[in-house]
């Protein structure tokens, strides 16, 4: 707040002075919007970026190598999908760091009450960070990350967080993560294996978006994002249609169906 | 998502809800108050000098109740939201800016500054990142002022009273160059200020016609 | 779809549709004679007082006759259908509302209230689920009334006639005083609320031209 | 404006404020309703035919309880103003129309009529100046449910269920046609019917993978 | 496909593309000039009394020259196909009816009729099914007339023109009593004819400030 | 505005509006039946082959007497207005050219020429400045016979016709190759021209199918 | 451009390594992008500052000194009024080099056929800088700057230009400019002097529509922004118009009634 | 504005005119031979293997032919102005880029690199500021190529062709990996980029088919 004295304005002097304390109030304000919104530019870009780089290691043949196999996360489906999907996780997860370092250096810019004050200049670099923790976090565990753990990611090693994460930012960065579902569902089915890995994409994608429906009345801009959902949700439910049609014709195990294939194409 | 998520996002859900359905309730008390202060206030175009004593004597009780709803307001919002949920009350705060600031021109003929228009409303400095008065809104507030002084320096001549308008004028100016200093963004704020040259114009022509009247000759003998 | 709930539901489409038309041709028929009264009122501005009862005289039959058309109207609407129709004639009725309070005005310089304005369109208040004057629509026709006085305020000064604008002054503060008790939401309504300021200003300004000329004999009044 | 005609326009609005809040409430009920019948019913495109009974007896509780908010709107609108509120609920009964014919078609295969469907929500017809199910209404509950269907075509077929395509497809058609002797206006429900035409081609193709590769039993009934 | 219908299709779209360029050349002169005279007339505003006729000799040989325009479009345009071309000079025309009945106005103080503008602008009735002036196009032309009036008055005034907004006043509301006794549809034309309405306000204004102070010598022709 | 220019105004206008309606009346009139042919045409998906002649035999009917209507309204329509009024019926017209087309392709195999769709619909081409089938119209009409087809390719194979997909394949090759050759500017005609790649694509996926599982006799005619 | 090899892609690895290239290439736009857009919104604030920093100038009644009056510029009104145009027009020449600092500092990303592809980011904040330079200009000139006094306040020493300016840039800025000069009419209007002011702006404004109207159909912004000036021109003429309806009544010389009037107020 | 300064505008604004016209007559000309190309490579969908060069052999000499369209371009494009005025030639580039990599794959099975379309398409690297083969539109070029290949892929299996779909998914997936490298915005190129998922998928789908065909025993006897 400006420094004004506790008199009357009686003369122009005193009005202005006082008003000097006001532009330099406002000044600062507005600078620290702009830092704030280019803040904001960059932390898109770099989620973005960590985002192609997941799908990347996702569908890069040249990693596939003998895995653990099994386990809770993604890429139970195929031999070495599962350690690819580690693999992309803790890179991931590097690069995230970097993000979260970004976060750590405005923490300063936006303490007390000044969060609040430009949620929505932090807003969109905040939501593709979300989507991108969330989609490594899935490839890692197949389940969606939740509040606590987001907001942990933004917290400094005493736990304390840089600042308090919304719960519509929350929420609308999780709903973008099933674009990128989808996109990672249509790409792994060409694959082998990636016939089970598309029907369990199907199946949390369905749920995320049974799970989100109930917050639309809430979040004016989630309604929108539910309908993108929808039509992500219903592209792989295709997908998945088309794997059942096209192997229900042969009275074998889709594994034999992909060894078949697998061996036609390197004849 | 997993059952422990699910009720952990829900329950925030509630929270929030709760604080919002009880700051529209405080604010809705504010909201009442400032209503029939611009009531009251609306009257000033029409009272003569010797009855804006009276006239401010009903105000005043209003503006010094809204003490204890800034009070109420302040208690229900939690620590650092204050911008949060600012949106709610900022034009009932607003509106309570203009009647405080034109009481305070009324009787001393001077613009109370944000401080002392925080001590009228009873807004604890303290509170500052919970419920606070924002320099943007002190701002907006005064900007009510001048457009409702420039209706007055009409008013006041109808009822005879030819000094008022070259008082307006002065104070208007004096507030005019202040706003001048400002760098403003395209904003709701910036067409205000461009607003308010137009209400200058108006209380300069007031006051042109007032000084003429008197000592210049007329082209007609219109009186 | 078995053929009798098919034939079920398109009877049903098929009678909105008549009734839509019947509707349509009753409403062109109140248009008509509102856009008379328009045309007819719209002299007031070039009339000066003394013709002003033969003025009156025209569009009086033209709102008597409203009476019929309103009785159509009600006539065709099915009972408890009301509110499902009434779109289609709101535009008409507030200019039914304006023109029937223009000429209370010009005639006895008070407002009607809504139930006298009732009384002159011919509104039975036991058609009320069939055809009613709702007080929204009363209101904005009052509103159209201050926008058209604003403009007589300064027409009636062209013509010679300074006590008309102080006439004026007075009733439309009481008015706006009125409106500013009404508790109303962000609406269409409000936003024409809002607009009154512009009008009562513009009126303010005239009265002011003509005190600080001396034109009006008795200038204390405007208070 | 008289003190007295005031308060009766001021009464009239609050009174319309206040009854806006109550039946807010309970549309607030029925959507909470549908939209946990909506998330349920979402699973039947995971739900293997065997499992589909258990899944029904979930959703049709819901859908009965229904009918206790269903009075409770019908309690709270005034006779007449029927029209006058519907718009604040038709979202939520169309998919109230939505639950209730796809549970119907789950259960026997067939369509539930305008009737049928008013007797499920406990819609009593002779509520009709209150509460009533609109031909309109019910006509794009029915829509939203061939827009699920084609969905549900699609999933059947990948959980092995390569009858089900065929029973749709037989089912929409005979909507579809139905459909087409409507004698609709340019409106929305127009647009939504015209949509349509891509759930048809849809199922048409998911019908034909399967007769192309011999996987349901007797294909020729898909003619 | 074969080939002779399919030459046949597109020497009938061919045909159409050369048109369409042919007719874009003719029609971009007419806005070249249209363009030349809205640049002249605009300097109206700052031009006094005794310089009028001056740049009135400036415009007029370039309203002249549309004829020659005017012509060459009707010889481009096949017979029976003026309404297929017609949007592609709808604007330039109305610039130029707007053009034509300004210079008509500064000369005669007259309206000129569609008849005389057709006459103006070398329109041979004859061409009817080639080139013609439309009702609508004659009145958006007049329209524009009115705007351009109405800052005329005001630029007048500064001029030390004290007589011209009454005429213009005059002027402007024997037009508008004319187009209030069209039966309009709801299209741009009703949109801009009720915009008409401002124009006429503001001209009122400023007939009402110079007859307040006594400045144009009769003042009451103005009523 | 003198009179007589204002009647003759007026009458221009009031012509206009009698026009439109008396259009518009004959318009529903062409309107209705080219649903009910779209109705009709509707059931050739489930058609089997031998049945098909008899279900023409219901559609032609209807389609010879679109000539009447067509006769009716180049009767209405005043000479040289053919563009001017030519929007109220162009979807009308192009889903008439559609069934035309359709039945044309299902008793011959071969595409309907314009003139020879201009013949089945009884336009007159003398009547060419009333009443034309524009090459435009007549192309939105072949691309809805091919979006049709596309769904009739995967129909045919459901009830068992393998040769079906191929005789279209051909059929639609060929017209695309005929499309690709015409000059279209960038408007609708060209979007949905770009969308017939789809319907293509669809219709050799159905070929392959077919061809895949050796199901049609000559697998060898698709190329 | 990518440095590919002239050899036909043969292989996955030859791919790999030639989509790297473009990776590199987009990676290396992209950023290039996002410093000149952040550039641009820099460059706008500025300029709004400056714009700002004249109003305030022409406004301040403390800087009222003597003044050598008269000229070619603006101000030949009021005594005095001309010293302030002059000193608003220095003070934001100052200011203006600042922003031309911020151009020249940029120069080297919009070498070559850059600055072309760039237009489109460099635009917005080039359009508010000639604003201003067009508002200093006009104070100090009574003149709209020329093109090529433009250009050449975005050279180097030696004249060469940072980037060549885009002709709709120059008069899509010249063309705000409008509605300054209009804020600064009705400012003016209440000052002595003022009101002869108002008339030249009155005539200033209303020629720069007139010469605008021609380019329309060239520019498709150009259209909009006439549609603004005209507004603000309307609103000078109502100004202009009230000046003289007021001073009508008397038979006295405007700066005779400015006196009496100053005599009043200061009674 | 000075004469001098309006004229020195008039002179750039008239150069880029003149500019931009040169440049539309030779893009309409590189525009006429991609068309051509386009038209000739729909047939690779129907052409058997032998055949191929043959056809190959009609479209190389179009594909040559652009070297002379091309330096046409590059000609008249000013130094530096290349991004100034590509919008003009995009397209057509792109198409181009489409043809010569379908000639480059169908010859040797490979992908041409940039620097090879270049050569193809005649641009020297020497230009590179007023014509140049940018990454974006070499990439848009490859994807229209995987898109047709795709389809290309369905119709050899139709034509008997059992090996190219194999080729052409090793091919294509080696285009994928490519791809998967980039790091796109969300702009036209990522969209399509998206798009490549179907092609590689429907490709995969055609592998499928042809492998299991040969090797796996199927449910029915369908052949
Ligand atoms: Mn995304
Ligand atoms: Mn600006």
């Amino acid at each position: 707040m400006s420094d004004t004295t506790n008199t009357n304005l009686g003369s122009r002097d005193a009005i202005l002075s006082v008003f000097e304390g006001f532009r330099d109030e406002l000044d600062d304000h507005n600078d620290r919007r702009e830092r704030l919104i280019k803040h904001s530019r960059d932390v898109t870009n770099l989620s973005k970026k960590i985002i192609f780089l997941l799908h990347r290691i996702m569908t890069d043949d040249a990693s596939e190598g003998s895995g653990d196999g099994g386990g809770v996360g993604v890429g139970g489906g195929g031999v070495g999908d599962r350690s690819r999907a580690l693999k992309a996780a803790s890179k991931g997860r590097e690069k995230l760091r970097e993000v979260q370092g970004m976060f750590a250096n405005v923490r300063h810019e936006l303490t007390g009450d000044r969060f609040w004050r430009y949620q929505r200049q932090v807003s969109p670099g905040l939501q593709e960070y979300i989507e991108a923790l969330s989609f490594a976090h899935y490839l890692e565990t197949g389940k969606l990350i939740g509040y606590e753990e987001v907001q942990k990611s933004l917290s400094d090693d005493q736990g304390a967080p840089y600042f308090p994460l919304p719960l519509e930012d929350y929420l609308l960065g999780l709903s973008d993560l099933t674009g990128e579902l989808m996109r990672y569902a249509i790409s792994a089915i060409s694959r082998r294996g990636g016939r089970t890995k598309a029907q369990d994409v199907c199946v949390f994608v369905r749920n995320c978006r049974a799970d989100f429906e109930v917050w639309t009345p809430y979040f004016k801009d989630l309604r929108k994002k539910q309908n993108v959902t929808s039509q992500s949700l219903e592209k792989i439910e295709d997908a998945a249609y088309a794997i059942m049609v096209r192997s229900s014709e042969y009275d074998l195990s889709p594994d034999m169906l992909d060894d078949i294939v697998a061996r036609t194409v390197s004849f | 998502m997993d059952v422990k998520d699910l009720e952990y996002v829900n329950d925030l859900l509630e929270q929030d809800n709760e604080l919002r359905e009880k700051i529209k309730d405080e604010v809705a008390e504010l909201d009442k108050k400032t209503r029939t202060m611009s009531g009251l206030l609306n009257r000033i175009h029409s009272t003569p000098a010797e009855q804006m004593p009276a006239l401010l004597g009903q105000v005043k009780p209003v503006l010094e109740s809204c003490r204890t709803t800034t009070a109420a307001i302040a208690n229900v919002v939690p620590p650092t939201q204050f911008w949060r949920w600012k949106d709610m009350w900022t034009n009932s705060l607003r509106s309570a800016v203009f009647a405080a600031t034109m009481v305070g021109y009324l009787e001393t003929g001077t613009l109370l500054t944000l401080p002392q228009v925080r001590d009228v409303l009873g807004i604890d400095p303290q509170w500052s990142d919970r419920y606070a008065l924002a320099a943007e809104d002190y701002l907006h507030g005064v900007i009510s002022l001048v457009n409702e002084l420039s209706r007055l320096a009409v008013n006041a001549v109808t009822m005879g009273n030819f000094e008022e308008p070259i008082k307006i004028s002065t104070f208007v100016k004096d507030i005019f160059a202040g706003f001048s200093m400002l760098n403003l963004k395209n904003d709701p704020l910036r067409r205000r200020y461009d607003s308010l040259k137009y209400d200058i114009k108006k209380i300069e022509e007031v006051v042109y016609d007032v000084s003429l009247r008197k000592l210049a000759p007329s082209r007609n003998q219109a009186s």
